[in-house]
């Protein structure tokens, strides 16, 4: 099946891109043969030849013959939407039912019974085992602090009212088992003590709730790992993808609705945040605070359905109360919850329709159903993982506490000959000792005192030279004369105050360190209280930057200290303060400069260190930090020369008087407010850039400089370096470890599972098997994408990260496989089609998409190579690059990135390199004139130099202006019409993703799904613009899963491919297949890339296919989730990996052609 | 004769550390170390028994020493049998009827055989019954465990994972030279099932590793690693070694072991009925040993525990202090009494009275007052802080007067006065929560 | 071979008892009480481990033993090193250069020289130089402590009294049937002048005896005793013997020697400038030695302890009940957990969280819970009775519901309810509560 080179399958673009085998094509595209116009084909040559990309050599990849299973409608778009249709049916019949229903009156009175009751129209109560009814609006209330076991839910049909109630809220007992079951969940399907239906036969339901993941996370039968129909449909995602807001709109929404005062405030905070000065917020339109919300219930209720607010008080009691709480207020409670299902109800009833217009393609409400199921198989490593990573966790804990304190301690010796008024570092502590006190006492009652005790023990004196002899045997029996005198002294302890100094004798900072006595039993000996955040802590390291000790101002945060200045040796004034010694600083440089003079200064851009592989959601968080203040400046655009003149102003406080500048160090300063005698002050660099203060140098970003040796420890030797090494491996589990832990995990009894699990050879007694239900937001942002905080954001496994195996503690039960992909480059081909279809309508015809299609890393040709080359930095770098400004980032972020990645680079360097980089890719603006430009320019007679396609250049265009604003009174001209990008090789792309961000009504270009309509362009004009191109690309990216999620689910049920969805993250999909369906699985996935690919070639007009994307360049078949499947994911909670401890073998990676040897390319069964 | 014994012993030394020279100083590091165990009451003196210290054997230990080593056990025992109630400890003879290794032989017998009036080959015969009669002396406690196994069984009602948990002195064969030793062993045979015992040998290295960085003053001096294949001892598939990098190089302090099962099946001459456990598939259960040298331990804490700190004062040359800052726990002298100016014979006194206060409540206390050679307080801080001393209490001509006392610290070197009243609570709590951390 | 052994060894056994043919129900008491021994985890199964034991040699302990015998020793260890501060613990070598007794000979090496092809003259002396080079066991702690003399001296600046403590195994050479074996000994050795010393000797006869008394169940069986002038060993100028009256007769637990300062002089070979103290007259002090048998302890706590409690229950026969009551403080198990009626898995849990709650506060705990073969109620306290369990605790259903669980005390048999909250503390009060009596 696989056919040679020379082969007739072979095709070939006229731009020599070989594109999909003759047969596929024929398939997919039922014999539309793509025509191309000479003129585009000749532009797009002398495009890439302007790029050095014409003429490379690119090899052929073997054809592929394959026979797709039968397609449905005339074309693929039409096979699609039956497919979808077919399968969201019976769910959008129950839609109808419930939107259409007359809904009965909400009880008034509420069982106290365990388990479910159904409220008849007139008020009689029945106990079911669930509702039986196809539609449900379902709320479930959870008692936070008694652990995740539902306590209490509300369901709506339309046609009764429901509730149920756990057995924890009736029963009362002293403990429960903290591990739920099965029985302790919500049945929908099954009656207690079955996991089958009645009657054997699974029914499709809809399950309707405002952030239903969470209900669904409680519900019996999602976690069976094979049977239920029912899916679930999110009141939040679907508010979501009709009026959604970006993280940023989020915040001036609250503002705004917080009123005036409180909100001006929180608005000032977020500008100085993302680093705009004085620029007001240039928030033009405010329309979009109107139709959008927020995302809770109460705020999307009053956006879509309006009339009184929501009451949400009662939820309190659920957050922070008891189950006796909720048991004394159970009536009240019922009845909120209730209310809540209400309001759901009609919100739902509300969005509906909204949705259905704005997001008019089946494929869409199909994937968004299937999406809502995800499912992640555990068994009884998961518990180990958790302990094995809090144990170690603890453990480095333990120890970086350890050091501090041991170093905390060695501090304490400089006390000695006042020896700390030396010290680089600690000089300028507390080091002030208390007089330990004692109540005055008359003269007469202290002597006589003295002479009692004095008395007493001369008695007895023993001599002290001879041996005694043993003591008599009266002695033993009486009281030790000694032990008298003790008790004696112990008498004065009333002269004592009653409140006891803490740690009189001890340096005032140490003290400070250290728990009082008196605190109870959990008391701790030593400086306990000392944490790496603390501002001593880096003094007590003695953290030097490159050789200067660092110092810490309240103003500019932590820096350091520099020798060597004159002006302000000699103070005016008594100096009452401590008194840097900076001898002893000039002497710890001259060390550092005599140890390094062998030494050659690192390349610092050595690259491939982890800590700047960004993940993509990373990466897009800094640019829409930063877009609000790039769409004022407007890239190097025509609004930015006033601010460019200010922003030189602001450097100001970098310019000194000549004799207090220091000649022979360059750094973020001198800053001489700071006024230590013989010492500047410079800032330690910061990521968002110089004028931030440093608040910690042990933050995420000095990382690397800690590993370059520029920051590092100048004493205490090893325990130092120890700490900043250990707080590199707790990272992770620091950040992460409660969401992982709180993670709901239910084990399923032998019985619950199915029997192919129960009777498989692996199949183990004493083992554990049971699931994690992701709560997933379908769709949680604007762009449509999911939102999930542990397992879609989680990283993988790295070395130094305690708990980063954390992926790959999902692992199948014994006879399952996981059989899954990432779409290579998902972005980054459909931003490219996208260019390529508004360039010249053909795969490959810009110099950006043919990067894409045909680049390689080995030649230098790919994206990410060209970009390092042309900038000179790493590839790794070149990548955060590439994806920041396909996001939408400008070249401040460029500029930002780049410092801080070498921190030894100026700011005109910077700005020089960001400069040229923009130029090569995003290309140059240029400006196509308004109506009243061209009518100003015509009546002037003005010669405007112009492009072909009309368009002149800033400076053009500032002459112009200049012209303009000196023949007329009138104040201001609006010349500029549309913006356009050119030269570069991304330019046409941003030209089309900009032409849709601006176009009135933007949607998706493949399911046409339209933006939020808090971003349209009538409701927020101008604004936003990052977040709006940014949108295309990742909104269609969201169709791009979601047309792959209605294609598997085709081909599963299409030829019995025993499997499940799993989950999708990001580009990624995965799903549980039983072993014996795993390469058929794997076949329907590659299937799903092609048809998928295609529905966006034929959307965009282009008819054909790459043959180089059209297939995943490999399919994982693993029996855990993780990156690569031969990954031993090794991490210090794991040191052994994965193999060895929990005995995980690689999986499977196989292309198309493996996959076609296998299957012989059949997906049919029983071959 | 001595001297022969101990020239072995020194290359016995040498050869441990791999036969390449160490560089001058890692060995002045060495005796410096050394001389200040003999010095301040660790380690008896004499060159053998140092000899022997060094290489990880027991030797002679003084009182602080004899200290350390039973804070050290006792804190193994706790740890190990405090594990999950799994644990159960147990005591074997020493000697036993085993087939090899060291026998221990009544000379008079052997003199009675030698004296007879025998041909040779009755000498030899008689020799050799004399032997295979004569006990055998343990070289580890893995084998006593194994014999205890079926009568534990019972204990546990069949029913794994469980261990057995002994410390003792365990003899060690001669090297090639002869030069045979003993050691004090602690020893965890840990019985689970196959399927598990991969598992279990991860779950101890972390247990171990853990336990022998909890009493650290640098942590990461102790490592694990993984024996590589070619040096697994015969029945085992998997081990891991628990290392201590020495100034001068790496010793291992514990040693892992997946043995499988063949040597108890071995041991109880292949009764699989007898030595199955109800485990789902009524296996027979695999053994994780972990075997320790406390004596070693004994070495690594102090090294570990070793702060050399130097200081540059003004215009004096480099000072050097030398702490051994032991673990609270460990510290076998937790506090020091000494008087200074005032009545000698009331201020003893009152320190005898602290001293029976603080016995009775099992701080041991150095009885400094009784010394009679007038040292400063300069030179016995010194003298305190190279015998790990947590606190020295200074009872005074004031304290007569007030009650009170100035506590210096050994980690601070900082001197706080205090009531004399508060004393034994303090150090008390001190201890007890230094234990917790 | 093995019965051979045996047989030799029940021979030794009733030789000790003075030739005298014990009556049959003695033999039956000491049978049961045995027997009760082993089935209560005190001492390994097996006849020769039996008979070790009942001589009062070490034998191989199960879990409840060895748990015993380490709290025996333990309360040895702080009775001795408490006392004014001038005991130091010390630990020797059990192998040392000595010239007699015992050896630790390699067969290995002894099989060499057999295997050479050599004279008998060369043979003999071959083997003579291999004993002579082989290192001795000792079977004493006093040498030891004898040797340690100089370097102690130092430490207590010559100042007289002073002691050195040792507890160890010591190898006991075989009678004339050659059947070696292996003791546990506790050692205290005293120096002090002497003038003094037979004070001393009387001052530590009446501390060791109140020690022995102070964990009895019934102190009068303890007693001590002048060891008659003929039986005084060489140099010793006056002995006492500390017995036990067991059922079957007197046995010795503890020495105590005034030893005169002869053997010292040979250990040090006469160096008396080194040997002198400052105690006026510059004498060389006198030894006083105190060495007990702790194996035979065990014995003894456990005879001592063990209560036979007879009853007669209406139209009921009549019923034996037997408890080892043993003291608070030495009773190995302090708290059994039990779980009665409810759902298993949750009352396992709770039982687990209880168990490290007590392990954690070192509460020997006894996980009962584990038991998976139903027992009645009875027949469970009647075996935690003989184990010496102090209290056993069921959690059952109602535990779940209000925290309530029924504690049984062995002492009193009542069965007391308790909250679960309030058990830790419970149990640690009453335990050191004990300890102070």
């Amino acid at each position: 099946s696989i056919q040679g080179e020379d082969s007739v399958e072979t095709r070939l673009n006229p731009l020599k891109i070989q594109m999909l085998s003759k047969n596929l094509h024929e398939q997919i595209f039922r014999g539309v043969v793509p025509e191309f116009c000479e003129e585009a084909v000749q532009r797009s040559i002398s495009h890439l030849q302007k790029h050095q990309l014409w003429g490379k050599e690119a090899s052929l990849l073997p054809d592929v013959e394959l026979k797709l299973p039968q397609m449905y409608g005339k074309n693929i778009d039409e096979h699609f939407r039956i497919l979808a249709e077919k399968q969201s049916l019976p769910y959008l019949e129950a839609v109808t039912r419930l939107l259409q229903a007359e809904l009965p009156s909400m009880p008034q009175e509420w069982s106290w019974e365990v388990g479910w009751t159904r409220y008849g129209p007139n008020g009689e109560t029945q106990k079911v085992d669930f509702p039986s009814e196809s539609a449900l609006v379902f709320d479930v209330e959870v008692c936070m602090t008694e652990g995740r076991c539902p306590t209490l839910a509300v369901a709506l049909s339309p046609t009764n009212w429901y509730s149920w109630c756990s057995k924890r809220l009736i029963e009362e007992r002293y403990s429960w088992s903290n591990q739920l079951s099965l029985a302790e969940l919500i049945p929908l399907e099954t009656p207690s003590n079955s996991s089958r239906p009645p009657g054997g036969q699974w029914k499709e339901r809809l399950v309707v709730g405002h952030n239903v993941s969470f209900d669904r996370s409680h519900i019996k039968e999602q976690y069976l790992l094979k049977g239920s129909k029912v899916r679930f449909l999110d009141t939040m995602s679907l508010h979501m993808a009709i009026s959604g807001l970006t993280g940023f709109q989020r915040i001036l929404w609250m503002a705004n609705k917080l009123g005036k005062k409180k909100g001006v405030q929180e608005v000032k905070e977020h500008i100085k945040k993302t680093g705009r000065k004085r620029d007001g917020p240039m928030i033009g339109s405010w329309d979009w605070v109107n139709i959008s919300s927020i995302n809770n219930l109460a705020d999307v209720y009053d956006l879509y359905v309006g009339g009184p607010p929501l009451q949400k008080e009662a939820r309190e009691i659920f957050i922070k109360g008891n189950m006796t709480d909720v048991r004394n207020n159970f009536k009240e409670l019922m009845q909120y919850c209730a209310l809540d299902v209400q309001a759901t109800h009609q919100v739902f009833t509300e969005q509906m329709p909204l949705f259905m217009e704005r997001c008019p393609h089946p494929v869409t409400f199909a994937g968004m159903l299937e999406m809502g199921v995800s499912y992640l198989p555990v068994n009884q490593n998961w518990g180990r993982y958790l302990e094995d990573s809090q144990d170690v966790y603890d453990e480095l804990q333990r120890e970086m506490k350890k050091s501090l304190m041991t170093l905390a301690d060695d501090a304490c010796q400089l006390l000695q000959d006042a020896r700390y008024k030396e010290d680089p570092w600690l000089w300028d502590l507390e080091w002030d000792v208390q007089e330990f006190k004692q109540k005055k006492v008359a003269a007469s009652k202290k002597k006589p005192a003295k002479k009692t005790t004095k008395k007493q023990v001369s008695s007895h004196l023993p001599d002290w030279e001879d041996d005694p002899g043993p003591p008599s045997e009266e002695e033993m029996e009486g009281p030790c004369p000694s032990r008298l005198a003790v008790e004696k002294l112990k008498e004065t302890v009333s002269r004592l105050p009653k409140r006891r100094q803490h740690l009189p004798g001890h340096p005032g900072w140490y003290r400070k360190l250290c728990e009082k006595m008196s605190q109870g039993d959990g008391w701790s000996s030593g400086a306990s209280l000392i944490s790496l955040q603390m501002r001593l802590t880096p003094k007590l390291m003695g953290l030097t930057w490159d050789g200067f000790p660092l110092h810490y101002t309240e103003k500019h945060g932590w820096g350091y200290l520099v020798p060597g200045r004159k002006d302000n040796l000699n103070p005016a004034g008594e100096n009452t303060g401590p008194v840097c010694p900076h001898r002893s600083i000039e002497r710890i440089y001259k060390e550092y400069c005599e140890q390094n003079s062998k030494v050659q200064p690192k390349s610092l851009d050595s690259g491939d260190s982890d800590d700047l592989i960004w993940t993509d959601s990373s990466v897009w968080e800094k640019v829409e930090e930063m877009s609000s203040l790039e769409n004022v400046l407007d890239e190097n655009g025509f609004g930015s020369v006033q601010n460019d003149a200010k922003r030189k102003n602001s450097l100001d406080p970098l310019f000194f008087p000549e004799e207090s500048d220091c000649q022979y160090h360059h750094g973020n300063g001198p800053y001489n407010d700071v006024n230590i005698p013989g010492c500047w002050f410079f800032k330690l660099p910061h990521k968002d850039g110089n004028h931030n203060n440093v608040g910690s140098p042990f933050s995420k970003d000095f990382l690397v400089k800690m590993e370059d040796g520029t920051l590092r420890a100048g004493r205490g030797g090893t325990n130092a370096a120890r700490a900043l090494e250990i707080n590199k491996m707790m990272s992770f589990w620091r950040n992460a470890h409660k969401r992982i832990s709180s993670q709901m995990v239910v084990w399923l009894r032998k019985g619950e599972l199915p029997r192919n699990v129960s009777r498989h050879k692996d199949f183990d007694e004493e083992g554990q098997y049971g699931a994690v239900l992701p709560q997933v937001v379908t769709a949680g942002t604007v762009t449509r994408r999911a939102v999930e905080p542990t397992w879609l954001t989680a990283s993988n496994a790295r070395r130094d990260r305690v708990g980063s195996e954390l992926k790959a503690m999902v692992q199948v039960p014994p006879g399952y496989h996981l059989v899954g992909a990432d779409v290579d480059s998902q972005e980054l081909w459909i931003a490219a089609v996208l260019g390529e279809a508004h360039f010249a309508g053909m795969h490959g015809c810009t110099a950006f998409g043919w990067m894409t299609l045909q680049g390689k890393k080995s030649q230098g040709t790919d994206l990410h190579s060209r970009t390092a080359e042309a900038v000179g930095i790493s590839r790794e770098h070149a990548k955060v690059f590439n994806y920041g400004r396909i996001y939408g980032a400008g070249q401040p972020f460029a500029e930002r990135l780049l410092m801080q990645f070498n921190h030894r680079l100026n700011q005109t360097e910077a700005a020089s390199k960001a400069r040229q980089m923009y130029a090569l890719t995003k290309g140059i603006r240029r400006y196509h004139l308004s109506e009243e430009g061209e009518w100003l320019v015509n009546e002037l007679g003005f010669d405007v130099q112009r492009e072909e396609d009309g368009s002149v250049s800033l400076q053009e265009l500032r002459r112009i202006s200049k012209v303009a604003s000196q023949s007329s009174r009138r104040k201001k001209w609006d010349i500029v019409g549309k913006r356009v990008w050119a030269g570069g090789t991304e330019s046409d792309m941003f030209n089309k993703l900009e032409s849709i961000a601006h176009s009135a009504q933007p949607a998706t270009p493949v399911l046409r799904c339209r933006i939020s309509r808090a971003l349209e362009p009538k409701a927020v004009r101008n604004e936003f613009i990052t977040s709006r191109v940014n949108w295309v690309v990742q909104s269609s990216a969201v169709d791009y899963l979601h047309l792959m999620l209605v294609a598997m689910k085709w081909l599963f049920e299409e030829h019995d491919i025993d499997g499940r969805f799993c989950i999708s993250i990001h580009d990624e999909v995965r799903y549980l297949v039983r072993s014996e369906d795993r390469y058929r699985a794997a076949l329907a996935l590659q299937i799903t890339n092609l048809l998928t690919r295609s529905v966006f070639a034929h959307a965009l007009g282009l008819q054909d296919l790459p043959q180089s994307v059209a297939f995943f360049s490999a399919v994982d078949i693993d029996q855990c989730l993780r990156k690569e499947v031969v990954m031993d994911c090794v991490t210090p909670s794991n040191p052994t990996g994965v193999e060895r401890s929990y005995g995980l073998l690689p999986g499977e990676a196989l292309d198309i052609y493996q996959i076609i040897n296998i299957t012989e390319g059949s997906l049919d069964k029983g071959r | 004769m001595w001297t022969l014994r101990v020239r072995r012993v020194r290359s016995c030394f040498s050869c441990s550390r791999g036969c390449s020279s160490a560089p001058a100083d890692r060995l002045e590091l060495l005796r410096s170390f050394l001389q200040l165990c003999v010095d301040r009451y660790y380690v008896s003196p004499g060159e053998t028994n140092s000899d022997l210290f060094q290489r990880g054997l027991s030797c002679s230990y003084g009182p602080l020493g004899t200290e350390l080593r039973r804070n050290l056990l006792e804190q193994w025992w706790h740890s190990v049998t405090r594990d999950r109630g799994q644990v159960f400890g147990i005591s074997t003879l020493n000697i036993s009827q085993e087939q090899a290794g060291l026998r221990v032989v009544e000379c008079e017998h052997v003199k009675q055989i030698l004296d007879q009036q025998k041909s040779k080959e009755e000498l030899i015969q008689e020799i050799q019954l004399l032997l295979q009669r004569s006990p055998a002396v343990r070289t580890n406690l893995l084998t006593g465990a194994l014999q205890q196994f079926v009568p534990s069984l019972e204990l546990v009602n069949r029913k794994l994972p469980f261990g057995l948990a002994e410390t003792g002195l365990c003899f060690q064969p001669s090297s090639a030279s002869g030069c045979s030793a003993e050691i004090t062993q602690t020893s965890l045979v840990w019985f689970c099932s196959p399927r598990t015992s991969s598992q279990w040998l991860d779950h101890w290295t972390r247990q171990r590793l853990k336990w022998w960085k909890k009493f650290a003053l640098s942590p990461s001096d102790f490592s694990s690693s993984e024996v590589p294949e070619q040096e697994l001892e015969d029945a085992a598939s998997r081990g891991v070694r628990i290392l201590y990098r020495f100034p001068w190089g790496s010793e291992t302090l514990e040693t892992l072991w997946n043995r499988g099962n063949a040597e108890l099946l071995r041991e109880h001459k292949g009764a699989r009925s007898k030595l199955q456990c109800r485990d789902g598939q009524k296996s027979v259960p695999h053994v994780v040993s972990i075997s320790g040298n406390m004596d070693r331990g004994v070495m690594a804490f102090l090294s570990n525990s070793l702060q050399q700190l130097s200081r540059e004062e003004g215009r004096q040359k480099l000072q050097q202090r030398k702490v051994l800052k032991l673990h609270p726990v460990l510290a076998p002298v937790k506090v020091a009494l000494n008087i200074g100016r005032g009545p000698t014979v009331e201020l003893r006194q009152v320190c005898g009275g602290l001293l029976q206060e603080f016995l009775e409540a099992k701080i041991f206390t150095w009885p400094g007052y009784l010394e009679t050679v007038q040292t400063s307080a300069e030179q016995q801080s010194a003298k305190y802080d190279e015998m790990g001393v947590l606190f020295s209490v200074l009872i005074s001509e004031n304290t007569l007067e007030n009650g009170l006392v100035q506590v210096r610290s050994r980690d601070t070197t900082i001197r706080e006065t205090m009531h004399i009243s508060e004393l034994r609570n303090f150090l008390s709590r001190y201890i007890s929560a230094a234990e917790n951390i």
